[in-house]
């Protein structure tokens, strides 16, 4: 595309693909309101003009790279961020790939940074590896012997060989483990199954509405005295119906972000008050993706994509808002092989229910541990060429 | 009555291929039991209280499918209205649950009325197809007003104390709200086997759907009747759905789920039979709790490491669908004709 | 005294009128043939008496025992007392032979006996549990038959209840339906395309030709007069 | 006095031009065809008569294979055929017609018989995506329906046929498979006096014109007596007896079981 | 009158009218030409236009069974997600050239379809549709187990499922065949992936269009209108209904081919439920007794929703501007609405059945008007 170099004169233009209709779309639309706040306070910091164009995926991929496909050709979207779901962050990214378009992702699948990895996709969740590292010791602590629930597709079958492999190398114990068909509402027959192999501990590796069935049939059974629970990638429980009962039988989880950390109140207080949905890990990579991507078109003084994916890749960040969220000593940045950004991630625990907070925003977890930068996020096991 | 009757029972016994069918799973259930004994009783059970909660998601689809001859799609709109609806009065307008219990599927009764008289009136007696069509986009409408009133999330109300927990049963426990549906469900299945076989209101209702312009000659008013069928059709949709909301909550994609299920249910039980209707709920709730233990147990006694196939709970009542069709076309206890 | 009075009565279809001021009249006692060629409208006078939805009627009036039909939906006037025996039978074709006859009896006031249906046609009692769909055409008129009687009617239309019927049986029909007429004191109105049929039962018959009713004979003068037979119905 | 007095000994119905031995359907335990012997030589006009439920209708669709018999052997032109499936039987000559007006309603009279003509040229299946036998095809349906009287309404859509020209082409759809037997199930019912005399004349004329075997269920004995070589009378399901229309109408148990009613003038 | 002369009467108009009995494959080629621009006008967004084009083919060939022969297939998808698979897995995995993987796509297609449809056309109609809604099933769940690592999952295939002739920048994707360049170029237009589908979907539903009408397809709507009569003829019914579920599900494969290319690859929903109801949905409001009420009912529906979601501002004439944005991206409610009153008022004719008429309404009106 030669000569028409667009600099930052006059606006950059971010394509949100996501989920706003459907069981997903609490989190697109978080996804969607923490960009925006980030556009906001870049906007005041920068003096420049965003425009954020959201776009209903429905959760459906191929309805994705439709909507990926419209924003930037006839909105002229430069940049783009969202997905919800692997599949469709998959499908985005790759897009993105093709045309030239730099596109930050959310999904859990290591495919998203591993085998796949294609270089304009940049991943801003922590892949399912980031977040087993810090929970496996945990379990191991907790109990001898795991029983494992896994939702039957691509994300719940990696993460369940991740907590298998890391679960055991901590010396714990697999006694058995079932794939369960993802969506599921009848969770009986499986917690059948847990209850007859002997276990001590549940890990519910299950994803969306089936957190909510597995843990409200759970309670139904009264089983929450007899077992430790652990759930894989809790993001915001109470927008899946979860109630505060439920989370509060929660021992272990992985987390990529919690409101619970040491973040600025105000940020906090402000997102609750922008968002219909009180602050949780959907808003903040919402945020950090449009922070980033502004920033390095900004570094690159261009919106197009060449120069933004360059300016990204490998990237260090610097600035202090991403810090202020992500509290840590060491660095976060892309790191090149993969785009994967390295940063902290958690491990927490349901509060009492006494002891939840509601007001102004909910609260219900507590961060027990924190693993950062290398040791939680290991060389990905396809090296790619980006 | 007594001839066809006794045809449509013995038929099954004839066919070889039937019988085979059964010995062999009478088989594999042997084998499950003797590899997990106590899993095997446990997920037997439970299988038996999920069927009965499918019979009674299934039971107003059958009604209005078997008396109306209407393939009522939006039934899943009706019982994903129940769930949200108990939701609205039990968490926002504050009212008890035992109220929902009443209200919700009185409410529901009456949308379907509103759908029965503005649409489903005109449809009667032409292909079934058209009504399946309309009922489908109703359907659609439902959803989406679902989904304007309550949003997208995910819901969940609470229920009373005396609900909560769970009973014990023999070898494990049951949750008490799922006893109660079960004891709420035979009720009502009781309740319309009377209805509709034992009371001159069915046989007039059936009378109807076969000749309705002669049954409104010899004096029946048809219409009144049709719509009160479908009250209570739509109304069991709604009952199970708060029921089924108070278990495990709602969100917009339960309505889609279940009513292919409740298809499922109502095709293999036979189209035209509400006692089928039970049976094939039951059948395919014990399938997808006992199945999955039975190719795990398969695969124990025979070591062949592909019979581990995991996640199959999702598909076992389409293979329920497929063989019991592939073996009686009409489903285990259809009326010859009807749909066809 | 009148029982049923039609006025100037016109009807049709969307594709047509069919009847032209059609103007009848039907004593208590009396049994009335309907006589035509195929399309003169017999059958469309008949549906507008008993308030099908189709045809549409467009001018005069339906009286029957003082009530106007044409503002009565079909269920309510089978409550005041009319049967209609329709043309090709239409039994509730899996319903058995009972329970057709059993529900015509719950839906008026007050039925005969159902067992008296039996009486009448005793061949309906070796088939009566057998579902209508698996019967014979003249096994099926029967029941439609037993099904307009045990209503209890004032007033029966039947609409060519011997077609199809082997010549035996349209002797029983026959018979039936004057032992109707004579005991259980039943008005009939019939329609045939058996002139025959309908000169051995009926008093009096209406001619229709092409939607006009062109004459009103007694049995007598039809018999005696072969050219009217000829000019009107051909035979 | 036993029932096979009255009946005439019929031919070998393995030799017949269609012929069935033995032949029985039950429904439950209900006999509707009950050990029925039949055979129809060639060129023979056979007419079947009984009382409603004789069992007539039940005999033709067995004959041609829409209900499969409990028992008994179907034979056509020297071969057995029992199995045979009802669709390749009008390929093979041996064709029915409904006792209700059954068309393709939503075409043509045209296109009804065309259609099928063409499946008679071209066999029960064939993958014809290019129109090969159209013309053809279009030029037998048209004769036949010139034939029977119905070529200005070839372009008329079934549907808004009067029912008398149903029956016609009904007739005429059967001849389109260029039948050797032909099976009539109440081809009069419905129609007024002069409609079913003009009908009656022109099976009579097809039948020379075709060289027709006919098979023919009627009610209406004037027709039955006066065109049939012979006649067979069904009673229950079983044949209670064959013979010509004088013997029929001298047989003192046809008089009993049918007949009895008849009137003879008006 | 003579067959000759009743030939002339029927086929002389049409020789007079050589317009008219090549109308479809006209209104084929405006379809596909027209499109575009039309998009650009009506909804300001063209870029759906490749999308619209395919499942335009989809509901067709999907109308070939429901349409013509009256069987409701509720698995349609399994033939549209195969034609999508085996191309994606083709390409990503084997390095094979698009053209024969679209011949092989049709061939597993239409073998599975054969399979299928000797398995389900006896069933009446309603076993018939959830019989095929179980085989849909069990396909959808045998792709999301990711046999062999071949399908990917629930992932689905989305890295090198691009044809190496095709080059992609920001949504502007060019075909870089030589011939096909050349071909475009002599009608002065760019060789984009459009006009390649527009290309295929012209051919593909010419030839649809002349199943439709050979005695094979007639035979069909036969079957259709009355299947005991269909028999008693002669007609093997069962074998005409199996074939023409294997040339719908072929034709569908088609589909598939171009839709992997212009999805940037496949997902599990291309074999999904709501990928059936979705076309079922389209076919019926476009009109199933007409060969183009399909294409109308898929533009409709891709039509309606871009343009209900676009807007946001609504100008009424008295009430002024009226903010309708929040309702409107409830657009389903209303298609579900516009869909039953479609059902309502004439459930085979639909839309297009509702245009013709009132336009031949109109036509004749303007006539009685002339005179
Ligand atoms: N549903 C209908 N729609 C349109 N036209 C109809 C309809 N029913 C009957 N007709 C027409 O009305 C006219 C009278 O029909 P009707 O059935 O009353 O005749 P009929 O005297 O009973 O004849 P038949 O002896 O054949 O039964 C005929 O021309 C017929 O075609
Ligand atoms: N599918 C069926 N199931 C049970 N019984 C049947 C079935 N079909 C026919 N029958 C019975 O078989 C007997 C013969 O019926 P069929 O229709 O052959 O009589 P028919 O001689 O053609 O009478 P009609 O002259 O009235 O047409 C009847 O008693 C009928 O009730
Ligand atoms: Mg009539
Ligand atoms: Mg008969």
């Amino acid at each position: 595309l030669g000569g028409d170099e667009s600099d930052l004169g006059d606006e950059i233009i971010i394509g949100c693909p996501t989920a706003l209709s459907g069981a997903f779309a609490p989190y697109g639309e978080a996804e969607r309101d923490g960009g925006q706040l980030a556009a906001e306070h870049l906007e005041e910091e920068f003096d420049i003009s965003i425009e954020i164009v959201p776009g209903d995926t429905a959760a459906d991929p191929n309805e994705a790279v439709d909507q990926i496909e419209g924003m930037v050709v006839d909105e002229g979207a430069h940049v783009a961020y969202g997905g919800v779901s692997s599949a469709v962050g998959l499908a985005v990214g790759n897009w993105g790939t093709e045309n030239q378009v730099p596109v930050c992702v959310h999904g859990g699948s290591d495919d998203i940074t591993g085998a796949q990895c294609s270089s304009y996709m940049f991943s801003t969740y922590m892949s399912n590896t980031m977040q087993v590292a810090p929970t496996a010791p945990a379990m191991a602590d907790l109990e001898d012997n795991w029983y494992l629930l896994y939702s039957d597709y691509t994300w719940g079958d990696t993460a369940q060989e991740a907590y298998t492999e890391a679960l055991e190398a901590e010396g714990a114990n697999i006694v058995g483990k079932e794939a369960v068909p993802f969506p599921t509402q009848e969770y009986n027959p499986y917690l059948n199954s847990a209850e007859d192999s002997g276990a001590d501990g549940i890990a519910l590796l299950v994803a969306g509405l089936d957190q909510r069935a597995s843990t409200s049939q759970i309670l139904n059974r009264e089983m929450q005295d007899d077992y430790s629970f652990m759930m894989h990638q809790t993001e915001d429980v109470g927008l899946w119906g979860i109630d505060s009962e439920a989370a509060s039988i929660l021992d272990v989880n992985s987390q990529g972000w919690s409101p619970a950390l040491d973040v600025p109140e105000e940020w906090l207080e402000e997102l609750a008050e922008f968002s219909d949905h009180d602050p949780f890990v959907r808003h903040f990579f919402g945020y950090a993706s449009v922070d980033q991507l502004v920033r390095a078109s900004i570094r690159a003084d261009s919106v197009e994509g060449e120069a933004i994916r360059d300016e990204l890749s490998g990237h260090e960040v610097e600035n202090e808002t991403i810090y202020d969220l992500q509290p840590t000593e060491e660095t976060i940045y892309w790191r090149e092989d993969d785009h994967q950004l390295i940063q902290p991630t958690y491990v927490t625990s349901g509060r009492a229910v006494s002891d939840q907070q509601n007001d102004p925003y909910n609260v219900w977890f507590d961060v027990d541990h924190t693993m950062e930068d290398e040791e939680a996020s290991p060389e990905p096991s396809d090296a790619c060429e980006l | 009555m007594a001839t066809a009757t006794l045809e449509r029972f013995t038929l099954g016994s004839r066919s070889t291929a039937a019988r085979a069918l059964l010995v062999l799973t009478i088989a594999l259930l042997l084998v499950t039991l003797a590899v997990r004994p106590r899993l095997f009783v446990q997920n037997l059970i439970g299988g038996i209280a999920y069927g009965m909660v499918l019979a009674l998601i299934a039971l107003g689809l059958a009604l209005i499918l078997g008396l109306l001859g209407v393939v009522n799609f939006a039934h899943g709109g009706l019982f994903m209205l129940g769930a949200y609806g108990a939701y609205e009065v039990v968490a926002l307008q504050a009212l008890p649950f035992w109220a929902a219990l009443v209200i919700v599927p009185v409410a529901v009764g009456l949308l379907g009325v509103a759908m029965e008289v503005s649409v489903l009136r005109r449809l009667y007696g032409e292909n079934p197809i058209i009504g399946l069509l309309a009922t489908f986009g109703i359907f659609v409408m439902i959803e989406e007003a679902a989904r304007a009133r309550w949003g997208g999330t995910p819901l969940t109300f609470g229920v009373p104390p005396v609900l909560r927990g769970s009973v014990p049963i023999g070898f494990g426990q049951i949750a008490t709200l799922r006893l109660v549906t079960v004891l709420i469900a035979s009720l009502i299945i009781v309740g319309t086997y009377l209805l509709m076989y034992r009371t001159d209101f069915g046989l007039t209702i059936r009378a109807g759907l076969q000749d309705r312009e002669m049954a409104e000659f010899i004096g029946i008013d048809i219409p009144t009747r049709f719509t009160i069928v479908f009250f209570l059709g739509a109304a069991m949709a709604g009952l199970a759905g708060v029921l089924r909301g108070a278990e495990v909550g709602m969100d917009l994609t339960i309505g889609f789920e279940y009513v292919l299920l409740a298809f499922v249910i109502v095709i293999v039980g036979g189209v035209g039979s509400i006692f089928g209707s039970v049976v094939s709920g039951l059948l395919i709730g014990i399938g997808v709790f006992v199945g999955p233990t039975v190719v795990r147990a398969l695969g124990t006694v025979t070591g062949i490491e592909a019979l581990n196939v995991s996640g199959i709970g999702s598909v076992v009542p389409y293979i329920i669908m497929l063989v019991v069709l592939l073996v009686r076309p009409r489903g285990l206890f259809g009326e010859e004709g009807l749909l066809e | 005294m009148t029982l049923l009075a039609i006025d100037g009565l016109e009807a049709g279809y969307e594709t047509g009128q069919v009847l032209f001021d059609v103007d009848l009249e039907i004593a208590e006692g009396e049994i009335v043939s309907l006589l035509g060629r195929n399309g003169a409208g017999k059958t469309t006078t008949m549906r507008s008496i008993v308030g099908a939805d189709m045809p549409h009627v467009s001018a005069g009036t339906i009286t029957f025992r003082e009530q106007n039909l044409l503002e009565r939906r079909s269920h309510e006037i089978a409550e005041l007392g009319l049967s209609y025996v329709p043309e090709a039978r239409r039994c509730f074709p899996r319903l058995t032979v009972t329970e057709n006859i059993h529900v015509a009896a719950t839906a008026v006031n007050d039925p005969l006996p159902e067992s008296d249906m039996f009486e009448v046609f005793p061949e309906l009692d070796e088939i009566r549990d057998r579902q209508a769909k698996n019967l014979s055409g003249g096994q099926q008129q029967m029941v439609a038959i037993a099904r307009a009687l045990v209503a209890n009617p004032d007033l029966m239309l039947l609409d060519e209840p011997c077609e199809g019927l082997a010549p035996m049986i349209v002797r029983q029909v026959e018979s039936a339906i004057q032992r109707i007429n004579d005991e259980r004191d039943v008005t009939v109105l019939m329609v045939e395309q058996n002139v025959a049929a309908a000169m051995a039962i009926a008093d009096r018959h209406y001619i229709l030709e092409e939607g006009h009713l062109v004459d009103e004979v007694t049995t007598e003068r039809l018999r005696a007069d072969d050219e009217l037979r000829q000019a009107y119905l051909g035979v | 006095m036993s029932d096979t007095d009255m009946i005439q000994p019929e031919d070998d119905p393995s030799e017949a031009a269609l012929g069935a031995s033995g032949l029985t359907r039950t429904f439950g335990g209900f006999v509707a065809v009950d050990r029925v012997d039949i055979a129809v030589r060639e060129g023979e006009l056979r007419s079947i008569i009984g009382p409603n439920g004789a069992g007539k209708t039940t005999l033709f669709n067995i004959l041609t294979n829409a209900l499969s018999p409990s028992a008994g052997e179907v034979y056509y032109d020297g071969t057995e055929i029992t199995d045979v499936p009802q669709h390749e039987r009008p390929h093979m000559g041996l064709v029915r017609s409904f006792q209700s007006n059954q068309l393709f309603e939503e075409q043509t009279t045209l296109e009804n018989v065309r259609i099928v003509a063409q499946t008679i040229e071209q066999g029960s299946f064939s993958f014809d995506l290019f129109r090969r036998g159209q013309r053809v095809a279009e030029e037998t349906a048209y004769e036949i329906l010139d034939r029977v009287g119905l070529a200005p309404l070839a372009e008329e859509e079934a549907t808004n046929l009067s029912h008398g020209d149903q029956r016609r082409l009904s007739i005429a759809m059967a001849l389109a498979t260029d039948p050797s037997v032909l099976l009539l199930d109440e081809p009069t019912s419905g129609m007024g006096p002069t409609e079913t005399e003009e009908t009656a004349a022109m099976i009579e004329s097809i039948q020379s014109e075709f060289d027709l075997t006919l098979l023919l269920i009627e009610h209406d004995m004037s027709i039955v007596l006066s065109m049939s070589d012979r006649i067979t009378v069904l009673n229950r399901g079983e044949v209670l007896a064959t013979g010509t229309p004088d013997e029929i109408q001298e047989n003192a148990q046809v008089q009993d079981a049918y007949l009895g009613g008849m009137r003879d003038e008006l | 009158m003579s067959y000759s002369s009743h030939i002339e009467r029927v086929y002389g108009i049409v020789n007079a009218e050589t317009v008219r009995s090549l109308r479809v494959p006209i209104g084929l080629v405006l379809v596909a030409l027209l499109i575009r621009p039309f998009l650009g006008l009506t909804i300001g967004s063209a870029h759906i236009a490749t999308t619209i084009l395919i499942w335009m083919l989809f509901a067709a060939s999907f109308n070939l069974l429901f349409g013509y022969v009256g069987l409701l297939s509720f698995g349609h998808a399994i033939f549209l997600g195969t034609g999508v698979y085996v191309t994606a897995i083709g390409i990503s995995e084997f390095d094979l050239p698009f053209s024969l993987l679209t011949i092989l796509g049709i061939a597993i297609a239409s073998a599975l379809a054969y399979v299928i449809g000797r398995i389900t056309v006896h069933y009446g109609e309603i076993y018939f549709a959830m019989l095929t809604l179980a085989f849909a099933m069990g396909v959808h769940f045998i792709v999301d187990s990711n046999p062999y690592g071949l399908t990917g999952g629930s992932d689905g295939l989305r890295s090198g499922t691009t044809p190496d002739w095709i080059t992609s920048f920001r949504g502007e994707r060019i075909v870089d065949i030589g011939w096909f360049a050349d071909l475009l170029s002599l009608i002065g237009l760019e060789p984009s992936y459009y006009w390649f589908v527009a290309l295929v979907f012209v051919v593909t539903m010419i030839l649809l269009w002349q199943v439709v009408r050979s005695p094979f397809g007639r035979t069909l709507v036969a079957i259709r209108d009355n299947e005991d009569l269909a028999r008693a003829m002669g007609i093997s019914a069962n074998r005409y209904k199996v074939w023409a579920f294997t040339l719908s599900g072929a034709f569908s494969a088609v589909a598939g081919a171009l839709l992997m290319i212009s999805n940037y690859g496949a997902a599990v929903a291309n074999f999904g439920p709501e990928t059936s109801a979705n076309v079922l949905l389209m076919t019926i409001f476009g009109g199933a007794n007409f060969f183009f009420g399909p294409l109308i009912g898929a533009l409709s529906w891709f039509g309606i929703r871009e343009f209900l979601q676009s807007l946001d501002v609504l100008q009424l004439p008295i009430v002024g501007a009226v903010e309708v944005g929040a309702i409107l991206s409830y657009w389903q409610f209303f298609f579900g609405l516009a869909f039953v009153l479609v059902i309502l008022v004439s459930p085979r004719n639909g839309l297009w059945g509702f245009i013709r008429s009132d336009g031949r309404d109109v036509i004749a009106a303007v006539r009685r008007w002339g005179r």
